[in-house]
C-alpha cells in the first residue's frame, strides 16, 4: 500500500502485567494499512493480552497506542469501536440466547436502530462478504463456523477499519479456514487491515503480508512471510528446536479394550424436542492402542465422551470394558473400573479451580487408594501422592496447598493427567489432553500416552490438532453428525483429506493420497464398515 | 438460582429452522376456551358461584398488584444477570417511604418517594452485588434485614411523633382516587349475576378488569407491557438484556455492564419499592410494620414461575392473587370446587402424559386426580387451614407441572468483573 | 507452604474483624445522625450481657441458632439455598413433641424417638423440596418458600383440638411432653439453666466437620458444591446428592427445634418460637458455612438478641440492634469478598514470583529451560 | 458472675415498689388493640396512683425463656404489680411468681396458672359478641351477616361462636359468613388491613350488611371497606367510633364489642395499691360490664327494637338464662 500514509495502528512499548505474569513487555507493533499482518506465539506468550489493549479492553501499564498517526487512550471498547477498530475474539463473545440480529447491534444500537433498518443492514452485509447469515437466528442454534461469521459481521456493522481476528481458525476445519482466507482477502481488497493471531504457521505464511513474533510476552521478531520457513518461524517462537508427535512403532495387541456398539443417544430438549446426537456409534479400541477421533466441534464427540464416562446415559446400544459389559454402570463405578478421563474443559470438568492441589488430587478418585480408607479420607496419604504427581510429572507449583487456579493452564494439566495416570487405567479418555498448554508441556504430556500405550492402555484420542491426532494415534475415525463416517490411516492421511471427512464431504475409508481430495473410497457408513481393521 | 445439570449441546452443523415451537395465537385461544368452558361447567356443577365473581377478580387484581411488582422487580434485575432476593427488604422500603411521604405530601408524592425508596435499597445491593461481588444471595438477605430494622427505627422518629400514628403504623393516607368504567361495569355485573354457562364467567373475569380500579392499579398494570416493551424493544433494553446473558461479550462491545447492572439493580428497587407503595397506599391506607409478609419472595417465586418474562410473571402474580383472593372470600366453598377442577385438568394432564408415552407421570396424575376427587366427594368444604394453603399449593403444583421449561438468564447470579472474562 | 498458611489466618480473621468494627462505626453514624449517643448503647449491651442470667440466655438461644445455621450451611455447600428450614423446623418440633407427649417411655429412648421423628419429619418436609428439583427441576428457593406456608396451615390443622391439639386455656398445644423425655439441662443456679441439647448442637458441628472434611461423602458434598460439573465427571450422582443434601439439611432443620421443646417448652403451643429458619440463613452466611465461624456468628446475633432489651430500658429504640445485624452481614460479606480476592490475588502472585525465582535460578544453573522439560 | 436483676439497692422487697410494669404480646404497643388497652389502664393507674411504670416490648420469635427474663427483670427491679399481657405468659408466669411471692402478677387472658400471687384477668368475649350477633340480627335486611376473625386462634374462636350463637337465636333463618384472615403463627391477619378489606369485600358480595370483625388493626380494613358500601360494621375491643383514625367511618360503625383490658389492669393496680392484691381468676363478663357494647353511635341507640333485643339479651346473659358457647 501506500508506503508514506501512517500505519493503521502502532504500538510503542506496551508493558502489561498480571499478578505473578508479566504478559506483555516492551512490545513494538506498527501495522501498515490495508494488509494482513500476522502475530504468532506460542500458548501464553501475551497475544490476546496485546490485542485486548489495542481494543481498550485492558489498559497497558506503560506504552502508547497511535491509530492513524494519532496517539490514543481506550478506556473502554467503546473508544477503540469509535475508532474504527473491531475485533473477533479466541473465544466467541456470543450470547446465546438472543438473535444473530441482537448480538450485532448490541452497543451500536445508535448506528440503525434494532429493528429493520438494522436487519436490512446486516444483510446488505452478509450479503455483500457472502457471509450468510440469518438475522432472526438464535445464536445457540448455530454453528461454530456460523458463529464465527456473526462474530465478523458484527465488526464490519460498526463500520471497522481495522480487524483484529484472534486465532479465527483454532475451530475451523481446512474448508472452512480458506473461506475465511477469501473473506479476509476480500476486505483488504477493500482497503481494511487486518490483523490476525494463530499458531497455524502454513496459514499465516498463506495469508499474511506481515509477521510480528511475539516470544514471552515481547516482540522478537518482524518478518516477510517471502523470507522465512515454518520451521523458522516456529524456532523463532519457541526459541528452540521443536518436539515432534511423529514416533511411530505399534504397540497395538490384539485384545479388546473398548468395545462400543450401536450407541445412541438422543438429546431431549425443551427447545426443540428430540434430537439423535449419536447414532450408531460402533468402534473397538484394543490394549495398547491409540484411537484418534477427528471431528468438527459439535458433531457429538463431546456426548460420545460423556455417554463412555457415565455422564450421559445412552438411549441404546452397548458399551464394554475388557469384556465387561459397563453400559449401566454409572460414572464412579466406571472409573473404578479403570476409565481415566483427561476432559476437554479442564475449569468445568477437570478441576475444583479454588480448591487446593491435594483435594484436586482426590477428585474422581476419591473411592480410591490412597485417597481413601473405608467412609474416611486419607488426608495424608493423598497429599503425599500429590507431593509425587508434582515431582513427576514437573507441575510447577510452589506446593500443594496453593488452589488450582493460581497454577497456568498447563500446569494444571499436567496435574489432571498425572493424576489420571496414578490409577492405572485400562482406557483413558483424552480429550484435547494439550489445548492450551505449551510447546514443552506438550511434548510432556505426548510421552506419557505414549509411555502408558506401551503398557497396554487403550486411548481415546479426541483432539481438534490434526497434527496432534495423526501423530498420536494408531486408528483414525471421522465423526460427522453423531455418525462415524470415514476411518483413516494415520500413517498415510493428510490433516487436509481428514478435514473435508470432517465436513461431510467424503466418507468411508480415507485413501492416502497425498493432497487428499474426498474421494471416497466404499459409500461405506461407520456403523457398517467399523469393525474391519 | 438452579444449578444446571448437563445440558445438550446443540450439534454445529445442523441449524435448527424452527428453534422453539411456539403456541400461535388461535391455539391460545382454544386453550383459553377450553379453559373457560372447564371452569364455568365446574361452577355449575358445584354451585360456587364465587370462583369467577366479579368481586373475585377485582380482589385477585388488587392482591396480584403487589405481587406482580415485585415479580417485575425481580425480572429487571435478573435480566441484567444479577439475582434480587432483597425484594422483600426494598418492599419494606417501598411501604415505610411511601406512607411517610403519603401522609405529608399527598398519594401521589408517597408513590414516587416508595419507588425513590426502593432503589435506594437497590442502590445499596448494586454496591454490594456489582461493585464488591458479593455473593448476590447473602446481599439480598443482608438487605432483607436492614430494611426491616431501618424502617422501624426511622418509624419511632416519625410516625410515633404524627397525629394518629403510631411507632408501628402511620397516621392514615389519603386515598389514591380509584375508577370504575362506566355502564360496562355495571353490565357486566349483572350479567355474572345471572349465572349463565360461559357468558357469567367471562363477564366476571371482564367485570373485575373495570370495576373499583385504582389509578395506582391501572398504573402498575401497565409496567407489564411497558417492561415487556422496554426490555425487548429498546437498545437500552438490549444492552441490559445482554449484561444478564454474557456480560463479557457485552463488554467487549463497548457496553459499560456495571452501569447497566446498577440501573437495573435500581429500577428492580423501584419496582419493589412501587409495589410497597401500593401495599400502604391502595391495599390499605396506613404503614404498617410487617405490612409485606413475604410478598416479595412470592414475586420472586411468580417471576421464575413466568419463566423470566413480563407476561408469565404477569400470570404467575394473576394464579396467585387469584387463590389468595378465594381463600379470602369464602374460601371454604370455592377451594372445594377447585379440588374438582384440579382433578378434571389431572385427568386431562395424565391423558396427554399416556399420549406422549410417558407412563410414570401420567400413572402419578391419574392416582393424584383420583385422590382428590374422593377428598371432593367426601366433604363440603375444605377445612380453612387448608384453604389459606391454597395459593402455595397451587404454586407448587403448577411449577412442578412447568419448571423443566424454564430458562433463567445465562449468567444470572454470576459474578462480573471488568476486564476478567475470558 | 507454611508461608502461606499463616497468611490464610491473617486473612481469615482480618475479614471479620474488619467487618465488625465497619458496621459498629456505621451503626454509630446512624446514632448520631437521629441525635443519640453513639457510644452508649454499645456500653449498655456489653453490661447487661456481662450478667451470667443473660449468658445462659445467649447461650440457649445460641443452641437453636447454631442448628438452624447447620441446616442452611448443609445447604450452602451444595450451592442449595433452603429457605425453608423455618418451616421443617416448625413441623419438625410440632410433629416431635405430639408423639413425645403420646408415649412413655424410659428416659434415653423416649428423647431418642422424639430426636428421631423430628429429623424424620425435617427431612420429609425437606425432602419434598429435593424430589421437586432433581425429578422436576423446581428450584429449591421457590419450592421451599412456598413449603413455609403450607407448612404453616398443616401446623395449624393439626393442633386444633379436633384432630391431635388439646386446647389449653387460650392456647393450643400438643400436650405435655412426659418428663421422661426432658432433656436434662445443666443447672447454673441463680443463673437459670443451659440446655443440655446445647452440647448435642455443639456435638453436631463437630460431626458436620468432621463428616465434611473427613469423609468421602463431605468430600463429594463439597466438591458439588464447588463445582457441579466437575463433581459430575468425578463421579458424584449430583441429582442423588441434592436429594441427599437436602435431606440432611432438613433433619437438622428438625434438630433446631429440639433445645426448646426438650429443655423448656416441652409441648408445642402456639407461640412456639417462629422464625428461627431465617435467622439461620443469617448466621451461615456470617459463618462462612464454617462450623466454628457459625458458632460465632450464633452467640453474636443471640448477643444482639438477648441484649438489646437494656437499650428499650435505657430510653434508646431495639431496632438499633436489628440495623446492626443487617449492617453486620453486609460488611461481614463484603469484606470476606474482598479480603478472598485479595488473598487469590495474592497466592497467584506469589506462585508466580517463586516460579520466576525458579525458572531463574533453573536458567542460570544448565542450559535452555526446554531441553530440560523435554528429557524429564 | 452476677444476674443482670440483683438489685444493689436492696428495694426489690418493699411493698409499695417502683410501680407497674407490663410486658406485651406480640405486637407490643401500638396495635390499635389489646396491647394499647393493656397501655391505656397503665397509664391511667399510672397517673391516678401517681406511680412510675414501664412497658416492655416483645422481640420477633423469641422463647418462654426471654419472657421469663423479662418477668424476672421487672419483679427484681421491685415493680409490683408485673402484668403480662396475653396468654403467651402464662408458663413463663407460672415459673416467675414462685420466685417471687411478694409480687402480685397480671396475668390477661390465661386462666390455667393457679398461684397465690397471680391474677387471671379473663374476658367472656363470647357473651359481648353474643349481644353482638343480636344486633347484627336485628340490623340485617337481607338476612345475610358476616364474622372476620384475624387468626384462627381459640381466642377469636370465642367471639365467632358467641357471635353466631347470637344471631341464631335471635333468627335461625339468618346465615352467618365466617372467615378468617390467616392461620397462626403467621399473625399477619391481626396487622394487615388489606386482607380485612378483601374479606369484607367478599362478604358483603355475599350479601352481607352487618359485618363484625374480631381482627385488630386488620379491622381497620373491614370496617373502611364495608363504610364504603354503606352497610353496618361492629368494632371490637374499644369503642372503635370513638378512634380518631376511624373517624372517618364511624357513621357506619354500629357498636363496638369492647373488652375492658384497659378497666382489668387498673382494677388490679388498684387493689394492689389497696393492699388487697387480686388473686385467682377475676372474670370480666357482661354483669361486671368487662365486655359489652358501646352505645356511642346515636343511629345504634336510635333502633328501639335492637336496643330492646340487646337488653333483654343481655338480661338472660347474666341470669344465666342463656349459656353462651365459647366455641372450644
Ligand atoms: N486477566 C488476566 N489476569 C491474569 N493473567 C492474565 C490475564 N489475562 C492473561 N493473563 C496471562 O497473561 C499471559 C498472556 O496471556 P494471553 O492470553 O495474552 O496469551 P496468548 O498469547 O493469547 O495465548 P494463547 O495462544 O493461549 O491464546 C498468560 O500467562 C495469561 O495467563
Ligand atoms: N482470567 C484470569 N484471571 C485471573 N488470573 C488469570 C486469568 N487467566 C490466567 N490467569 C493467571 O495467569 C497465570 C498464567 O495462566 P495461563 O494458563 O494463561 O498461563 P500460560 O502462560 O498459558 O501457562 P502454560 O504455558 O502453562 O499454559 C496463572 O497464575 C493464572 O492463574
Ligand atoms: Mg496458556
Ligand atoms: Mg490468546
Amino acid at each position: 500500500m501506500n508506503a508514506s500514509s501512517p500505519p493503521a495502528v502502532e504500538l510503542a512499548g506496551i508493558t502489561k502485567r498480571f499478578p505473578g505474569v508479566v504478559a506483555n513487555h516492551d512490545i513494538h507493533l506498527s501495522v501498515r494499512k490495508g494488509t494482513v499482518h500476522a502475530i504468532v506465539g506460542e500458548n501464553g506468550a501475551g497475544k490476546s493480552t496485546l490485542m485486548k489493549i489495542l481494543y481498550g479492553m485492558q489498559k497497558p501499564d506503560e506504552g502508547t497506542i497511535a491509530v492513524d498517526g494519532r496517539e490514543v487512550s481506550f478506556s473502554d471498547p467503546g473508544d477503540a469501536i469509535a475508532r474504527g477498530i473491531g475485533m473477533v475474539h479466541q473465544h466467541f463473545m456470543l450470547a446465546d440466547n438472543l438473535t444473530v440480529l441482537e448480538n450485532t447491534v448490541l452497543g451500536s444500537e445508535k448506528l440503525y436502530g434494532i429493528g429493520s433498518r438494522a436487519r436490512a443492514r446486516i444483510k446488505e452485509i452478509s450479503d455483500a462478504y457472502g457471509l450468510g447469515v440469518r438475522p432472526d437466528a438464535l445464536v445457540e442454534d448455530l454453528g461454530v463456523a456460523d458463529r464465527q461469521r456473526v462474530e465478523i459481521l458484527k465488526v464490519l456493522y460498526r463500520g471497522a477499519r481495522t480487524l483484529i481476528l484472534d486465532e479465527p481458525t483454532a475451530v475451523l476445519v481446512p474448508q472452512e479456514v480458506d473461506a475465511l482466507f477469501d473473506n479476509l482477502r476480500e476486505l483488504k481488497a477493500e482497503g481494511l487491515t487486518v490483523i490476525f493471531i494463530s499458531h497455524k504457521l502454513g496459514e499465516v505464511l498463506s495469508v499474511a503480508d506481515d509477521i510480528t513474533v511475539i516470544r514471552r510476552g515481547t516482540t522478537v521478531a518482524s518478518v516477510k512471510p517471502a523470507d522465512v520457513t515454518a520451521k523458522q518461524l516456529a524456532e523463532l517462537m519457541v526459541g528452540a528446536e521443536l518436539p515432534s508427535p511423529q514416533t511411530r512403532e505399534s504397540t497395538v495387541t490384539d485384545t479388546p479394550m473398548l468395545q462400543v456398539k450401536d450407541l445412541t443417544l438422543t438429546g431431549h430438549d425443551a427447545v426443540d424436542g428430540a434430537r439423535t446426537i449419536l447414532d450408531g456409534v460402533t468402534f473397538t479400541i484394543r490394549k495398547g492402542e491409540v484411537l484418534g477421533l477427528a471431528g468438527v466441534e459439535g458433531n457429538g464427540q463431546t456426548e460420545l465422551i460423556e455417554a463412555l464416562i457415565g455422564i450421559r446415559h445412552a438411549d441404546g446400544g452397548t458399551i464394554t470394558l475388557g469384556g465387561e459389559d459397563i453400559t449401566s454402570w454409572p460414572t464412579r463405578r466406571r472409573r473404578e473400573g479403570g476409565i481415566g478421563y483427561i476432559p476437554e474443559d479442564r475449569h468445568r470438568h477437570g478441576l475444583l479451580l479454588e480448591s487446593s492441589l491435594w483435594e484436586n488430587r482426590i477428585l474422581g478418585h476419591v473411592t480410591e487408594a490412597p485417597n481413601s480408607r473405608g467412609p474416611w479420607l486419607d488426608i495424608r496419604a493423598a497429599r503425599a501422592d500429590t507431593e509425587r504427581i508434582v515431582a513427576e510429572y514437573d507441575v510447577r507449583t510452589p506446593g500443594i496447598d496453593v488452589t488450582a487456579a493460581s497454577l497456568s493452564g498447563g500446569n494444571q494439566q499436567k496435574l489432571i493427567v498425572g493424576r489420571e495416570m496414578s490409577h492405572d487405567p485400562r482406557l483413558l479418555i483424552a480429550a484435547h489432553p494439550t489445548r492450551g498448554v505449551d510447546v514443552g508441556a506438550q511434548a510432556q504430556i505426548w510421552d506419557q500416552i505414549r509411555a502408558a500405550r506401551r503398557e497396554g492402555l487403550a486411548v481415546l484420542l479426541i483432539s481438534a490438532d490434526l497434527d496432534e491426532l495423526i501423530g498420536l494415534s494408531d486408528t483414525l475415525r471421522v465423526m460427522y453428525r453423531g455418525r462415524l463416517v470415514a476411518d483413516a490411516d494415520p500413517a498415510t492421511i493428510t490433516p487436509e483429506a481428514l478435514g473435508s471427512a470432517m465436513t461431510g464431504a467424503a466418507s468411508g475409508h480415507l485413501e492416502d493420497e497425498p493432497r487428499g481430495s474426498s474421494s471416497a473410497g466404499g459409500r461405506t457408513e461407520g456403523r457398517d464398515g467399523g469393525e474391519d481393521r | 438460582m438452579s444449578t444446571a445439570l448437563a445440558k445438550p449441546r446443540p450439534a454445529a452443523q445442523q441449524p435448527r429452522k424452527t428453534a422453539r415451537r411456539r403456541l400461535t395465537l388461535a391455539e391460545w385461544m382454544l386453550v383459553i376456551a377450553g379453559f373457560l368452558v372447564l371452569v364455568s361447567a365446574v361452577r355449575l356443577i358445584t354451585g360456587a358461584h364465587g370462583i369467577t365473581s366479579v368481586g373475585q377478580t377485582s380482589t385477585a387484581l388488587r392482591l396480584a398488584v403487589p405481587i406482580g411488582l415485585a415479580g417485575l422487580g425481580g425480572l429487571w434485575a435478573e435480566r441484567a444477570g444479577v439475582i434480587n432476593i432483597g425484594l422483600e427488604g426494598m418492599l419494606i422500603l417501598g411501604t415505610w417511604f411511601g406512607a411517610w411521604a403519603g401522609v405529608q405530601w399527598g398519594p401521589w408524592t408517597g408513590v414516587v418517594m416508595g419507588i425513590v425508596g426502593g432503589a435506594l435499597g437497590g442502590l445499596l445491593h448494586a454496591i454490594a452485588t456489582v461493585t464488591f461481588g458479593v455473593n448476590h444471595i447473602v446481599s439480598g438477605v443482608a438487605i432483607n434485614i436492614l430494611a426491616v430494622g431501618a424502617t422501624r427505627y426511622l418509624s419511632s422518629f416519625t410516625f410515633e411523633h404524627m397525629e394518629g400514628g403510631t411507632s408501628k403504623q402511620s397516621p392514615p393516607i389519603e386515598s389514591i382516587g380509584q375508577i370504575t368504567v362506566p355502564g360496562v361495569s355495571d353490565a357486566l355485573a349483572t350479567l355474572n349475576a345471572k349465572h349463565w354457562f360461559v357468558v357469567s364467567d367471562v363477564a366476571g373475569l371482564l367485570g373485575g378488569l373495570v370495576t373499583n380500579l385504582s389509578l395506582l392499579t391501572i398504573v402498575a398494570v401497565a409496567m407489564i407491557p411497558l417492561s415487556r416493551w422496554v426490555l425487548w424493544n429498546t437498545g437500552f433494553g438490549l444492552r441490559l438484556r445482554s449484561c444478564g446473558e454474557n456480560p463479557t461479550a457485552a463488554e467487549s462491545l463497548g457496553v459499560n455492564v456495571y452501569k447497566y447492572k446498577y440501573i437495573a439493580v435500581m429500577i428492580s428497587g423501584g419496582f419493589a419499592g412501587m409495589g410497597g407503595a401500593f401495599l400502604a397506599e391502595v391495599a390499605s391506607n396506613i404503614y404498617l410494620e410487617g405490612q409485606t409478609g413475604g410478598r416479595g419472595y412470592i414475586g420472586l417465586a411468580a417471576m421464575i414461575f413466568g419463566n423470566w418474562m413480563p407476561g408469565g410473571l404477569a400470570l404467575g402474580a394473576g394464579l396467585f392473587g387469584y387463590t389468595d383472593s378465594l381463600n379470602l372470600r369464602g374460601g371454604g366453598q370455592n377451594v372445594h370446587a377447585l379440588l374438582l377442577l384440579l382433578a378434571i385438568l389431572l385427568v386431562l394432564a395424565a391423558a396427554w402424559a399416556v399420549y406422549r408415552k410417558k407412563y410414570l407421570t401420567g400413572a402419578v396424575s391419574a392416582v393424584t386426580a383420583a385422590v382428590l376427587f374422593v377428598w371432593y366427594a367426601s366433604v363440603d368444604e375444605v377445612p380453612s387451614q387448608f384453604v389459606s394453603a391454597a395459593p402455595y399449593v397451587a404454586t407448587l403444583l403448577v411449577l412442578a407441572m412447568s419448571a423443566q421449561r424454564l430458562r433463567m438468564p445465562k449468567a444470572n447470579g454470576k459474578s462480573y468483573r471488568k476486564g476478567e472474562g475470558k | 507452604m507454611k508461608k502461606f498458611d499463616k497468611d490464610r489466618l491473617i486473612l481469615a480473621a482480618g475479614g471479620p474483624v474488619l467487618a465488625i468494627v465497619v458496621a459498629v462505626l456505621l451503626t454509630s453514624v446512624v446514632l448520631l445522625a437521629s441525635g443519640r449517643n453513639p457510644v452508649q448503647p454499645y456500653a449498655l449491651m456489653a453490661e447487661y450481657a456481662m450478667h451470667s442470667d443473660i449468658q445462659v440466655l445467649i447461650v440457649n438461644q445460641a443452641a437453636t441458632y447454631y442448628l438452624a445455621a447447620l441446616a442452611v450451611a448443609v445447604g450452602f455447600r451444595m450451592n442449595l439455598f433452603n429457605i425453608g428450614v423455618d418451616g421443617q423446623y416448625r413441623l419438625a418440633a410440632m410433629a416431635a413433641a405430639l408423639v413425645g407427649a403420646s408415649v412413655t417411655l424410659p428416659g434415653p429412648l423416649h428423647i431418642l424417638l422424639i430426636l428421631v421423628v423430628a429429623m424424620l419429619v425435617g427431612a420429609f418436609w425437606s425432602g419434598i423440596a429435593g424430589i421437586l428439583k432433581t425429578t422436576r427441576g423446581v428450584s429449591e428457593v421457590v419450592s421451599t418458600i412456598m413449603l413455609n406456608s403450607i407448612a404453616t396451615s398443616l401446623i395449624a390443622y393439626l393442633v386444633l383440638p379436633g384432630q391431635f391439639g388439646e386446647a389449653r386455656g387460650n392456647n393450643l398445644t400438643t400436650g405435655q411432653i412426659p418428663e421422661s423425655g426432658w432433656f436434662p439441662g445443666i443447672d447454673l443456679g441463680a443463673a437459670g439453666e443451659v440446655y443440655g441439647f446445647t452440647v448435642v448442637a455443639a456435638l453436631c458441628g463437630l460431626l458436620y466437620w468432621l463428616v465434611l472434611n473427613r469423609t468421602r461423602f463431605g468430600f463429594d458434598l463439597r466438591a458439588t458444591g464447588a463445582s457441579d460439573s466437575a463433581a459430575t465427571a468425578s463421579g458424584v450422582d449430583a441429582k442423588r446428592m441434592v436429594l441427599t443434601s437436602m435431606l440432611i439439611s432438613g433433619a437438622v432443620a428438625g434438630l433446631a427445634g429440639m433445645p426448646v421443646l426438650l429443655g423448656d417448652a416441652h409441648t408445642y403451643s402456639l407461640d412456639f418460637p417462629a422464625g428461627v429458619g431465617f435467622t439461620g440463613i443469617t448466621i451461615a452466611l456470617l459463618g462462612r458455612n464454617h462450623p466454628v465461624g457459625i458458632a460465632l456468628g450464633a452467640l453474636l446475633i443471640a448477643f444482639l438478641d438477648k441484649a438489646s432489651p437494656t437499650l428499650d430500658y435505657n430510653g434508646y429504640e431495639k431496632e438499633i440492634a436489628t440495623i446492626m445485624q443487617g449492617l453486620i452481614v453486609m460488611a461481614v460479606v463484603i469484606s470476606y469478598e474482598s479480603v478472598r480476592r485479595y488473598g487469590l490475588r495474592r497466592q497467584q502472585q506469589k506462585v508466580g514470583e517463586e516460579l520466576a525465582a525458579e525458572a531463574a535460578a533453573a536458567d542460570g544453573g544448565d542450559g535452555p529451560k526446554n531441553r530440560k522439560e523435554v528429557s524429564a | 458472675g452476677s444476674t443482670s436483676t440483683e438489685s444493689p439497692s436492696g428495694s426489690s422487697e418493699s411493698s409499695k415498689g417502683k410501680g407497674i410494669a407490663l410486658a406485651y404480646d406480640v405486637g407490643g404497643r401500638g396495635d390499635q388493640s389489646f396491647n394499647d388497652a393493656a397501655y391505656a389502664g397503665f397509664e391511667k393507674a399510672k397517673k391516678d396512683f401517681g406511680l412510675g411504670g414501664e412497658d416492655v416490648e416483645p422481640s420477633d420469635g423469641e422463647s418462654d425463656a426471654d419472657k421469663v427474663q423479662r418477668l424476672t427483670d421487672l419483679a427484681r427491679q421491685g415493680y409490683n404489680p408485673v402484668i403480662g399481657v396475653g396468654f403467651a405468659y402464662a408458663k413463663p408466669i407460672e415459673e416467675v411468681a414462685e420466685k417471687f411471692p411478694k409480687t402480685t402478677f397480671g396475668l390477661i387472658d390465661d386462666n390455667t396458672v393457679q398461684a397465690e400471687n397471680v391474677a387471671n384477668l379473663v374476658f367472656n368475649e363470647e357473651q359481648g359478641s353474643y349481644l353482638a350477633g343480636v344486633a347484627a340480627a336485628k340490623a340485617t335486611k337481607t338476612k345475610v351477616v358476616g364474622f372476620v376473625g384475624g387468626v384462627e386462634v381459640p381466642l377469636i374462636k370465642k367471639f365467632e361462636a358467641g357471635f353466631v350463637q347470637g344471631v341464631k337465636d335471635t333468627d335461625k333463618s339468618i346465615e352467618v359468613k365466617t372467615q378468617y384472615l390467616t392461620q397462626p403463627p403467621n399473625m399477619d391477619g391481626f396487622s394487615k388491613p388489606d386482607l380485612g378489606k378483601e374479606a369484607a369485600r367478599g362478604q358483603l358480595d355475599a350479601k352481607a350488611d352487618v359485618v363484625y370483625h374480631a381482627a385488630g388493626l386488620a379491622g381497620q380494613g373491614v370496617i373502611e371497606a364495608v363504610a364504603a358500601q354503606d352497610k353496618w360494621v361492629i368494632g371490637v375491643d374499644s369503642d372503635q367510633y370513638a378512634q380518631k383514625t376511624l373517624a372517618k367511618y364511624k357513621e357506619r360503625i354500629l357498636t363496638s364489642m369492647t373488652k375492658d383490658v384497659s378497666g382489668a389492669v387498673y382494677d388490679l393496680v388498684k387493689s394492689v395499691q389497696d393492699g388487697k392484691p387480686l388473686s385467682g381468676e377475676t372474670r370480666f363478663d357482661l354483669e361486671s360490664g368487662g365486655v359489652g357494647l358501646s352505645d356511642s353511635n346515636p343511629a345504634f341507640t336510635g333502633m328501639t327494637e335492637l336496643q330492646e333485643a340487646v337488653k333483654k339479651a343481655k338480661e338472660d346473659i347474666v341470669s344465666g338464662e342463656i349459656e353462651v358457647e365459647t366455641g372450644a
